[in-house]
């Protein structure tokens, strides 16, 4: 092997080793600080518990963990298919002009910090959403708004899914007399499969990590929710709501929270990625 | 019969065949020749207005199907593309199985039940010689087929749709010389229901398949037809010089 | 609290140099971040680098020393002897309402009532027909301690609808929701009611809430604004607390809505 | 060889067909129409609410009254200088890796399967918790301090998912003949990477490093924990920075009145992200690459 | 001298090519043939080990280079290819310039400054009749090339680096017949300095062109060699029937 192919081989083993040992790096300090908490409470008291009030004994995760999945999946609900057709937008419908302008401004949308989205949920949004009962600051807010930041992610990797897919392919379709949605369907949409299934993914990682918007828009009370109505508190936002305050053993049990949306992420990638792992 | 008149082509502004004007009939067969990059393929996609799809592209000047504007005969793209089937330079099936190729423009336009979509697919790969070699693996990967194979499947894809008018960039130019000629025959044998439009770069070929041919030149960079004609009078006597020195050399 | 060492500032004003860093409270930071802007033109040489992450960070920063200095918007609890507190400035703490909303008042057994979801309508506490929203701090906020502690309502019996960080999420939450109570920083409130934002501070046990009401020490639910440190922090640190305490800075805590503290032995230097 | 012609005049399938075509391209533009409306709707909501406290003052002064006055000259330039750090540490290390996952260890080895899942998860690793880690680590263990290093590594963690992913598919979607075209020139695989692969598969990096770099913008979380909070303008990379997304984010949730300010920072930094998206797409013009739309057929 | 003893070619574990056993002189041509599928493509792919960028495939077998072992020949994988250079059935330019195509192998393997570069470029180009076409748009994307041009160009960025061995995958399939006809002539003025195998399913060129020819021929869904010699004395006189029966067919 060329030293050239040999010096390159061993960089990019060693930065993928390194890019995977950051995850690992991460998990170990997530366990470390909330080693006694789990020692000390035990892990089955997080599901069974009474109540979520750490400063008077009582650390209920479950209904955080409802709240965390439902905003963080109908966000995906939301964002996946507006996405898709956004990428397919681009190539298949939109005059070309049009097609440029719509990719800047989903480029755009990728890069408004969640604080934005958060102070237009609060401002703009909730009002809105209050003319159906409450405050308006519940799951459907904070999932609307989330939806809308994990956007541009699905419409980006479908966007690059998409034009990857082979034009003789589509050329040929196209000369069997193939109707554009027929093209899009039958051809597109197979090749670009596993390009969007990453985006997939990617947007519901995305959003169930996303902290602040979800935690200026969702209403916090820990409680499990009946509806989309309800008010719901996710663990990415308790953590960044108690944890500036929090005294060692409430914080040990904040990293519990932490860990435990790790490991939900982590069983959700690798059931998702099991199933969809692209065909090659 | 399709017809063009004055077509022109170009790619972001630079022309690339100015003026074309030939016509088709149906039970006769047109051959395109020319040098490489005369326009030829340009030429055939502008046809089915597959130049639609090619970003920059720029049609000019009108094409008739039976003495009327194509546009208004056929009701929409998708109908006019059914009815004047193409087949590509480059072998381009599609990522899936054998059998789906063929059955998914069948399906698209609405040909058929199961059973007959079975026939349809196996009448159309015994016509172009696939059967033998690929009954056993239909449901398998396209792709998997070797190149040739691969380029009759797409024959056979498109002969399934039973088009009017059949355009072929250059179909057996990735076909060994037992499946070319059984495509010739197929050609030849279509004849009769079809109007056919083929490019090829095998002189011979255009001369045993052909009724009528059409040469291409390039001349300051654009390319034109500088000769269109019924084939023997072309191969035995043209007046024109390029074309007299481009026919005579049978070689390749 | 005493901090007898004036020696630093005696002989070496404009000498002083050196790094501080503050971490703390969300409610002190941007007071003390004015004050060292104040401080830093004053010695040209010394830096004061202020983060926030809340009270609590503030405290157990201080204690490890990882800052020098910590800020808490609450007292130190009794099992925080360890530390030293220096209060610098007060702040109230006040029930808020949209200002369409027609009560003036709550008595403490309605308030505690509200909270504990006995209470669902404001009609039942003399305002108009509709339900109450309640808006209420996260666990572990120094401003619900100092308001469970007033009231002394046992934070499991709560009900909220909406539970809110940062007293602007309390505020635009109240605006945007008109039949909301909710409570926060007076001076936050108050800056707010200045800039014309719909609010209204409830009145409580008869007095007003006000910065005025807490600075005569009338208010009953008031709180320390202070700078935590160890037993022996460094001179910079010392003359940085006493700056924050002295009279010089009286003008930008009132602009922060706080009442400045002019008890404090060392301001009167 | 017997061919029969058969055109059926209409056939009802057809009819279904044609429906099925407007029920799908009304969808995907409803849907298209979606996306820039709402995006045009918060766009308008910040301009209308911020546009009008942006002048040359304010993007250079500095900031006084906790943001209520003055600029976010120190602000801005913290921005720059995080996101300088982050895309210096995150960029080649996400192509390295690409390369590692697409060229060198085979797609379904047991190493790139181990490396891709653990990119996963860190993909779905809430920023909080990167806030924490990187002060944990960066700040305390590693001694970095509260500093624009510490915020530019935390967020260069963040990232490395987006970039690995995009930067994968980017170098994936390049076709094979182009690999063997060069094998059978004799190129080395690394030439054939970085001289043939790499630059057919500009444009789609380019696009994962601004979704990176819009990522990195946005992030709030991650950086008052690590880079601070300090809105004083950075004398060294060692020094803490407040970046333009934490600075909104205190003047609208801990400033009383802040609003306008948020708002009107807001609005800077979208027009950074203009800056930016604009200048790649004008490099990629430039340098002759960009994604032209696959081929829309005009009806 | 290139030889291969007891070649065996599979994919995915399913052979498509079984014990070929063949030789290449320098000065000389050796031509492979026959039908579709049969394997022609997958053997010299494994000449030059471009098999191990094929995922699943995999070659037994031995491939000598003057009598030795082609692995201690060549100290690498990417020497091997470059003295033994392959053009490919389909074009396949790089997404670059036409000059940068060229350029980039020749830069890589340390060839020539500047000037020398250009040089080179010409010289390549002008061999392939493809100067006089793109000299003025040298700096323009090889994409935008037709499909002939293209085809033309990886011609020349092969023969740019002057190999000794050359590898052809039907070479002329997408070429017209005056280029065609050019890079027969191409090959003849090579043949003295290279070894040349060149896969065509033209049989005319076979004869002309080569020295021997191998026929390849599936028999149980496996390609093999069913007969390797003298060009003329297969075409006159082949003592095997499939051979005799393939050859005669002098169609396409
Ligand atoms: N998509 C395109 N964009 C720009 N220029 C193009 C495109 N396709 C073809 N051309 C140019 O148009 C001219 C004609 O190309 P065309 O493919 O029609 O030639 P051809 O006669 O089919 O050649 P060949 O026999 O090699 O297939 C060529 O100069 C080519 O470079
Ligand atoms: N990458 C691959 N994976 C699996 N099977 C393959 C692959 N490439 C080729 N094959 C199979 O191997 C057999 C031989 O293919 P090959 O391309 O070598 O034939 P060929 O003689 O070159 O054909 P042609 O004349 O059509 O180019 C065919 O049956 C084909 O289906
Ligand atoms: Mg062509
Ligand atoms: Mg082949
Ligand atoms: O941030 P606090 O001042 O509410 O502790």
């Amino acid at each position: 092997m060329p030293r050239s192919d040999l010096l390159l081989m061993i960089i990019s083993r060693v930065s993928a080793l390194l890019s995977a040992a950051v995850v690992l790096v991460i998990l170990g300090f997530l366990f470390r600080e909330a080693t006694p908490a789990l020692l000390e409470i035990g892990l089955s008291r997080f599901f069974t518990d009474r109540s979520w009030h750490p400063l008077s004994g009582n650390f209920n995760l479950k209904p955080m963990i409802v709240a965390t999945l439902v905003t963080s999946l109908g966000a995906v609900a939301i964002a996946g298919p507006l996405g898709i057709a956004s990428g397919l937008f681009v190539h298949f419908y939109a005059p070309p002009a049009l097609a440029t302008w719509h990719r800047r401004i989903v480029e755009l949308l990728a890069g408004i910090p969640s604080v934005v989205f958060g102070l237009w949920g609060l401002v703009v949004l909730a009002p809105i959403i209050a003319n159906l009962g409450g405050s308006g600051q519940n799951l459907l807010t904070a999932t609307v708004v989330l939806g809308l930041m994990v956007l541009p992610t699905v419409a980006v990797l479908s966007d690059n899914a998409v034009a990857a897919a082979p034009r003789e392919a589509i050329h040929g379709a196209a000369a069997l007399g193939m109707s554009r949605w027929a093209i899009v369907w039958e051809i597109v949409l197979p090749e670009s499969r596993s390009g969007i299934a990453a985006g997939v993914i990617l947007a519901l990682t995305r959003a169930l990590g996303e902290t602040m918007a979800v935690l200026m828009l969702a209403g916090n009370v820990v409680e499990m929710p009946t509806s989309l109505l309800s008010p719901g508190r996710t663990l990415n936002a308790n953590i960044a709501l108690e944890l500036g305050y929090a005294s060692t053993s409430h914080r040990s049990v904040l990293f519990v929270s932490g860990l435990i949306l790790m490991l939900v992420v982590s069983v959700i990638v690798i059931v998702i990625s099991r199933r969809g792992r692209p065909i090659r | 019969m399709i017809s063009s008149e004055n077509l022109s082509v170009s790619y972001h502004g630079r022309t690339v065949l100015r003026n074309a004007s030939v016509a088709a009939n149906p039970g006769r067969v047109l051959a395109l020749v020319g040098p490489s990059g005369c326009g030829k393929s340009s030429f055939l996609a502008a046809l089915n207005r597959m130049t639609d799809l090619i970003p920059g592209a720029n049609v000019t000047g009108q094409i008739s199907f039976d003495g009327r504007p194509i546009d208004r005969v056929f009701s929409s793209r998708t109908e006019l593309r059914r009815q004047v089937g193409m087949i590509f330079q480059k072998p381009n099936p599609f990522a899936m199985s054998i059998r789906r190729n063929i059955e998914l423009a069948l399906r698209e336009h609405g040909l058929g039940n199961r059973d007959e979509l079975r026939q349809i697919t196996e009448r159309a790969l015994r016509d172009v010689s696939l059967w033998d070699e690929v009954q056993d693996r239909l449901d398998q990967s396209a792709l998997e087929l070797s190149g040739g194979q691969q380029q009759r499947l797409c024959i056979a894809r498109a002969i399934a749709l039973k088009p009017q008018v059949l355009l072929m960039d250059e179909p057996c130019s990735a076909l060994d010389p037992i499946a070319a000629e059984r495509v010739e025959q197929l050609i030849q044998s279509m004849r009769e229901h079809y109007t056919i439009i083929i490019v090829t770069h095998n002189l011979g070929q255009a001369r045993r398949l052909a009724d009528h041919v059409a040469v291409f030149w390039t001349r300051g960079g654009v390319g034109e037809i500088v000769e269109y004609g019924p084939t023997e009078a072309l191969f035995e006597a043209s007046s024109n010089e390029i074309v007299k020195s481009y026919l005579s050399g049978e070689r390749g | 609290s005493g901090s007898p060492s004036s020696e630093v500032s005696v002989e070496a004003d404009g000498n002083l140099s050196g790094k501080l860093t503050l971490t703390g409270s969300s409610t002190v930071a941007p007071l003390v971040t004015e004050i060292a802007r104040r401080f830093e033109e004053r010695h040209p040489k010394a830096r004061i680098d202020v983060q926030t992450g809340g009270s609590g960070k503030g405290i157990a920063d201080a204690r490890m020393g990882v800052a020098d200095i910590g800020m808490a918007s609450r007292a130190l609890k009794s099992d925080e002897t360890d530390l030293t507190a220096h209060q610098i400035a007060a702040d109230g703490v006040g029930l808020i309402v949209h200002s369409s909303n027609p009560i003036e008042e709550l008595t403490a057994e309605q308030v505690n009532s509200i909270y504990t979801n006995q209470t669902q309508n404001w009609k039942d506490v003399g305002g108009d027909e509709s339900e109450i929203i309640v808006v209420h701090k996260a666990e572990g906020r120094a401003t619900l301690d100092v308001f469970l502690n007033h009231f002394s309502i046992d934070n499991t019996t709560v009900k909220a609808d909406v539970i809110v960080g940062e007293n602007e999420h309390g505020i635009k939450t109240v605006v945007g929701t008109e039949n909301a109570i909710g409570y926060v920083s007076i001076g936050t409130a108050e800056a707010d009611i200045a800039a014309d934002v719909p609010i209204r501070l409830l009145s409580l046990g008869g007095v007003e809430a006000s910065t005025a009401t807490v600075a005569s020490g009338e208010f009953p639910m008031s709180r320390p604004l202070s700078l935590i440190t160890t037993d022996s922090p460094s001179p910079l640190a010392m003359e940085f607390i006493r700056f924050c305490q002295s009279t010089e800075v009286h003008d930008l805590v009132r602009s922060q809505y706080f009442v400045p503290v002019t008890s404090e032995p060392n301001a009167a230097q | 060889m017997s061919i029969t012609r058969s055109i059926e005049p209409s056939r009802p399938d057809q009819r279904k067909h044609t429906i099925r075509e407007y029920v799908a391209t009304l969808a995907i533009w409803c849907a298209a129409c979606l996306v820039m409306g709402i995006l045009a709707w918060i766009l308008t909501d910040i301009a209308v609410r911020g546009v009008s406290q942006i002048n040359i003052s304010f993007l250079l002064d500095d900031v006084t009254d906790a943001g209520r006055s003055g600029g976010i000259g120190p602000v801005i330039l913290s921005t720059i200088l995080i996101l300088l750090v982050t895309l210096s540490v995150s960029v080649p290390l996400s192509i390295a890796t690409a390369i590692a996952l697409t060229e060198q260890i085979g797609y379904d080895s047991l190493l790139a399967r181990f490396v891709r899942r653990c990119l996963d998860i860190l993909a779905g690793v809430p920023s909080i918790v990167f806030g924490l880690f990187g002060n944990a680590f960066f700040t305390i263990t590693l001694g970095l301090g509260y500093s624009i290093l510490s915020g530019g590594l935390t967020l260069s963690c963040m990232i490395l998912p987006i970039l690995i992913r995009t930067a994968e598919q980017a170098i994936n979607s390049v076709p094979m003949e182009h690999r063997q075209a060069a094998a059978a020139l004799g190129l080395t695989r690394s030439s054939t990477l970085f001289r043939v692969v790499i630059p057919a598969a500009a444009p789609a990096l380019a696009a994962g490093v601004v979704l990176g770099v819009g990522r990195a913008l946005a992030e709030t979380a991650a950086l008052i924990f690590t880079s601070g909070y300090v809105a004083r303008s950075p004398e060294s990379l060692f020094d803490s920075g407040r970046s333009l997304s934490v600075h909104i984010y205190d003047l609208a949730m801990n400033v009383p009145n802040g609003g306008a300010r948020a708002y009107a920072t807001a609005c800077v930094l979208v027009a950074i992200l203009l800056v930016i998206n604009g200048t790649t797409a004008l490099l990629l013009k430039v340098a002759g690459l960009g994604t032209t739309p696959q081929g829309r057929d005009r009806q």
